[in-house]
């Protein structure tokens, strides 16, 4: 069975006995270098989806000339915006406008340590995993209200006071329905989580409550990460682009890959709270069933539920109209975090009583 | 005599401005104004205070230009004014010169000259729908409403020459015969329209953000829809019955039934309501026309050169937008002396202040989205 | 209302008014100074004549005309009302506190024929920018520049 | 009661929403519905209506003949200026003289396409054409000259 466990024990046990005790830096170096890559890819990639499953659910073509099928358009599009002048207003706070896009790139890539892609593959596995990627998601607020405040553009500005009144009040409702899943597998390590799945996802074995945290968790994060329809912050017929008016060329496209690499975390952490994260399908004492499951590798499990909850957020996107700023409080407010509160209580009921599957 | 116009100020350098005001600029690039409409927006937080339309960006002056065209030319430039139902302003232009003439328009022309109206209408209400979803959120209807309006283009493509400036309408009539194969074309039009029409019931009407989003925003009351000189879809959807179709009929309307569609509720979703009732009311009009259209001339003989007796002529038709009014004063020679065009966005935008005073910015869109405000329209 | 109960009521209102009735619609003339009294009375009515809905100026190289079409929202009552204003010095009051729709007109109006309105809240230019000289729709205005003479 | 307006407002607005995500989820997955025309591509089975204008030309015949007599009818008809007509004397066989054209100048910098020029042609010299691809590097290449070098006036048009 294909697996990176055996490659990464490979790996290790060779740097171990050619560079002895810097293993640890270099090991450090490439998963660095991996993951930086990752990122390049994944923006990549997931430009070309988000355009391509635009396109088709527009009953249009999308990208289709650079490159086979238009395979290449996002690597165009990023050739071009690195050669782009990367503009500075003149009455703008220089450092705090330069540092904002890094901020921002910053924390998505903090976000990627604790997630795991496949049967041990994982960077860190930190025992507070959840609580990690919570905590350090709320970061990337900062810079958003960063390069709206230091922008010196009232456009810019008033996005980023939206942003922030966004992501602090949805922060509530992804934490109580992540708090649902920690409730029920006992732990905040991703690992643990993952494991308590072995019988079934949480999805299918927490009976409705567990359902309804997935909604919410999956309205939430759209709103965390700025998507349509609460994509406030950059709404674009409002404030032409919201906090990122000002920036152009390379600037802007680290804010561009932030949102598409914190829609990538943000399904991660849901398909490995809801959908067991690479654990595959697996159904309680079926055992024949579980064997063949498992012959499918497990990063192909990871990535395919990821990027349906991707595809199930672009989805939303391009259907829905856009929501004003006090509907949007008021749905978190008046509707998602009573339902979540509760449900909560649900869950730890079911949790005590041992009565999921 | 007119205090200098202060573009971009807040409340530092503005004493007009009080404590947490801020001004900012709505165009003339913005991707809400759909044109070159420029908005001075005094905001306090995201409360509106106030509205300051600047216009002119694209203002061409036609009406001096139809000062120096003779009566055949002048129609044409029409069509740049509200491009969106240039077929309507041609027509508008065509019967104030006819009732200059006295000549009698052949039944033909007359049928080809509703049918052509009617189908403007929708392609304009389709191409709002459109337009006005994408400025709250939602892209997709957009291309949903454009493939319908692909096919009116193609229809008039066929028939008219061009796709969105006809020119089309003559003093007399109309510049050529149907195309063959007009009528079928049309008729698949009507059932793709009615087959495709539904999608924007799940799509928009019926979805919840939507609603909300225009539900009891925007209220123009019936009493100050009359006073701002509102016409077309933004009046009647507060309960002014001021269909010129119905109640000043031109060109043969007063022999088809259709009806007028009223709502009283005068806010942002009863515009969009009266807007979809409309392009059924169009279908039905077409319907109506379609399998009997008239033999006969569609022009009727004229000379080449015209000339206007003395005098004054005003004719007002209905376009997508509302009342457009031509208003001809002629001295007796091949131009006209002075030409006012009565355009409908002009005193719509008016109102635009009145309506969207204390809502948010979020609802601004939803407002001006409602108005279907054309830019060239409103320059002229 | 026919057009000669019309001209009796218009005359009732303002003996100082002429009246044209060979046209489509019955035509008034007001003198300027009358305009505005004259205005709120047939704004009020019967038959209220509430909706105006063409506002515009004339440029008669002798003297300028400022035009009102207006019509009644219930009833189908139509009447246009000239003012005849003097040339060099054009002025009249507004009516933008009776028909709010006369706000933007005005303003075009103003820009356009140099015609000052009384009164009128925001009497600035709208279409034209601000630093533009002359008034473009009269017939004596000439641009070297813009204007092409065919 | 205050709980079930709650749970049926929630259920309508969720239900609401996805009527809509069904619609654009049946179009994502029937591709068929897709409307693009791939336009630099498919220009040789691109059809314009022959009614579609594109521009003023002026047809000739094989042996370099073509119907117009410069009277500027077109000229006078052009709201524009966009077209110019240049007259010549030319000498009829008898030994008369005789108005003709010279030089047709066309515009399509300044034309509308509104064809007024082609219903005021009163020898249906001048015909619209389907050609849209106007673009060029210099303005200059927009100024047209209609008439083939020369060529002269067809036989018996007058």
């Amino acid at each position: 069975m294909f697996s990176f466990q055996q490659w990464a024990a490979q790996i290790h046990s060779f740097l171990l006995e050619k560079t002895g005790t810097y293993t640890l830096l270099i090991e450090c170096i490439i998963i660095g270098i991996l993951a930086i890559s990752l990122f390049a890819i994944l923006g990549l990639v997931l430009v070309l989806m988000e355009r391509k499953v635009a396109a088709h659910i527009q009953i249009r073509m999308g990208p289709n000339r650079v490159g086979p099928a238009g395979m290449l358009q996002t690597v165009a599009d990023t050739l071009k915006l690195l050669m782009k002048e990367g503009l500075v207003p003149r009455l703008a706070d220089k450092f705090l406008f330069n540092l904002a896009p890094f901020l921002v790139m910053m924390v998505a890539m903090m976000l990627l340590a604790p997630i795991a892609f496949a049967r041990g593959v994982q960077i860190w596995d930190i025992n507070i995993g959840v609580l990690y990627i919570t905590a350090v998601s709320s970061v990337s607020v900062i810079g958003v209200m960063m390069a709206g405040w230091s922008s010196n553009n009232k456009f810019a500005m008033l996005g980023a006071m939206r942003s922030g009144a966004q992501i602090v009040s949805y922060e509530l409702s992804a934490g109580f329905s992540i708090l649902c899943i920690v409730v029920l597998s006992g732990s905040l390590q991703i690992s643990d989580i993952i494991a308590s799945q072995e019988s079934g996802w949480w999805l299918f074995r927490g009976h409705i409550p567990v359902l309804i945290a997935f909604v919410i968790y999956i309205i939430a994060v759209t709103a965390e990460t700025n998507r349509a329809p609460f994509d406030l912050a950059e709404a674009e017929s409002e404030l032409t682009a919201g906090f990122h008016t000002e920036y152009s060329g390379m600037r802007f496209a680290l804010f561009f890959l932030a949102e598409y690499i914190n829609i990538f975390i943000v399904c991660a952490l849901g398909a490995t709270l809801f959908l067991g994260g690479w654990m595959p399908l697996h159904i309680a004492h079926w055992d024949g069933f579980n064997h063949l499951m498992d012959w499918i590798p497990s990063s192909v499990w990871f990535m395919g539920k990821t990027f349906f909850l991707i595809f199930l957020i672009m989805w939303f996107r391009w259907t829905f109209p856009r929501l004003r700023v006090d509907q949007l409080l008021n749905l978190e407010w008046k509707y998602l975090l009573p339902i979540g509160l509760l449900n909560l209580l649900l869950v730890t009921w079911i949790a005590i009583k041992g009565w999921h599957f | 005599m007119y205090a200098e116009t202060q573009i971009i100020s807040s409340s530092e350098n503005n004493p007009q401005l009080k404590e947490g005001q801020l001004v900012i600029n709505v165009g003339p690039q913005h991707p809400a104004t759909h044109g070159v409409l420029h908005l001075v927006i005094t905001l306090e937080g995201e409360t509106i205070v106030k509205i300051e339309p600047h216009l002119g960006y694209i203002h061409r002056s036609i009406e001096k230009m139809s000062e120096s065209l003779s009566y055949r030319q002048f129609i044409y430039v029409t069509s740049r004014m509200d491009y969106l139902s240039a077929h309507i302003n041609n027509l508008g232009c065509a019967l104030c010169v006819e009732k200059g003439m006295q000549i009698e328009v052949p039944a033909r022309a007359q049928a080809i000259r509703i049918i052509m109206s009617e189908l403007t209408r929708i392609a304009s209400h389709e191409l709002w729908i459109g337009a006005m979803a994408m400025d709250l959120g939602a892209m997709t209807p957009f291309f949903y409403t454009f493939r319908e309006r692909e096919t009116i283009n193609d229809i008039m493509e066929q028939t008219c020459g061009a796709r969105l400036t006809m020119n089309y309408m003559v003093p007399g009539g109309v510049m050529y015969d149907l195309h063959p194969e007009f009528v079928t074309r049309v008729r698949a039009f009507i059932t793709q329209f009615k087959d495709k029409v539904t999608e924007l019931e799940d799509l928009v009407t019926n979805n919840i953000i939507f609603r909300n989003r225009t539900e009891g925003i925007g209220i123009l009351s019936k009493e100050d829809a009359i006073s701002f000189g509102c016409t077309g879809p933004v009046a009647r959807a507060s309960g002014v019955d001021g269909d010129i179709r119905k109640r000043f009929p031109y060109t043969g309307y007063e022999q088809l039934d259709f009806e007028q569609c009223l709502h009283q509720a005068g806010d942002s979703f009863a515009r969009y309501i009266v807007r979809i009732r409309e392009m059924y009311q169009s279908i039905r009009i077409i319907e109506q026309l379609i399998d009997q259209i008239p033999e006969g001339d569609f022009q009727a003989k004229t000379k080449a050169v015209i000339k206007l007796p003395k005098g004054e002529f005003y004719t007002r038709v209905e376009t997508a937008r509302g009342e457009l009014g031509v208003y001809i004063i002629s001295e007796g020679g091949t131009t006209p002396y002075r030409i006012k065009y009565r355009s409908p966005g002009f005193s719509n935008l008016s109102a635009l202040d009145h309506m969207a005073r204390g809502s948010k910015i979020g609802d601004l869109m939803a407002t001006m989205g409602t108005l279907d405000l054309v830019i060239p329209d409103i320059d002229r | 209302m026919t057009k000669e109960e019309m001209i009796t009521w218009i005359l009732g209102i303002e003996p100082a008014a002429t009246t044209d009735d060979t046209g489509e619609w019955l035509v008034v003339q007001v003198p300027v100074d009358k305009w505005k009294n004259f205005a709120a009375c047939i704004h009020k009515g019967p038959p209220a004549l509430d909706f105006l809905f063409c506002l515009t100026a004339v440029d008669w190289k002798t003297h300028l005309c400022v035009v009102y079409h207006l019509r009644s929202s219930r009833t189908d009552e139509t009447m246009v009302v000239k003012v005849q204003l003097d040339r060099d010095k054009p002025q009249i009051d507004t009516v933008c506190d009776i028909w709010r729709t006369a706000e933007f007109h005005e303003r075009e109006a103003f820009e356009m024929f140099g015609i000052t309105f009384h009164q009128h809240p925001d009497l600035r230019k709208l279409i034209l920018p601000d630093d533009f000289n002359g008034y473009p729709m009269r017939k004596d205005f000439e641009d070297p520049v813009n204007m092409i003479k065919l | 009661m205050f709980i079930k307006e709650y749970i049926k407002e929630v259920y309508q607005g969720v239900s609401s929403l996805l009527k809509g995500m069904k619609k654009t989820g049946y179009y994502f997955f029937h591709p068929s519905e897709i409307i693009t025309q791939q336009y630099p591509d498919n220009r040789h089975e691109l059809k314009l209506p022959e009614r579609f204008r594109g521009e003023v030309v002026m047809a000739h015949d094989d042996n370099n003949e073509h119907a117009c007599t410069g009277c500027t009818a077109c000229e006078l008809a052009c709201p524009n200026g966009t077209i110019k007509i240049i007259t010549k004397m030319d000498l009829t066989p008898e030994g008369k003289k005789k108005k003709a054209l010279d030089t047709f100048i066309y515009h399509l910098e300044l034309c509308t396409m509104c064809n007024l020029c082609i219903e005021a042609c009163p020898t249906n010299a001048i015909q619209m054409a389907q050609t849209f691809e106007h673009s060029v590097y210099d303005r200059n290449k927009l100024t047209k000259k209609l008439n083939q070098p020369n060529s002269k006036i067809r036989e018996g048009v007058e």
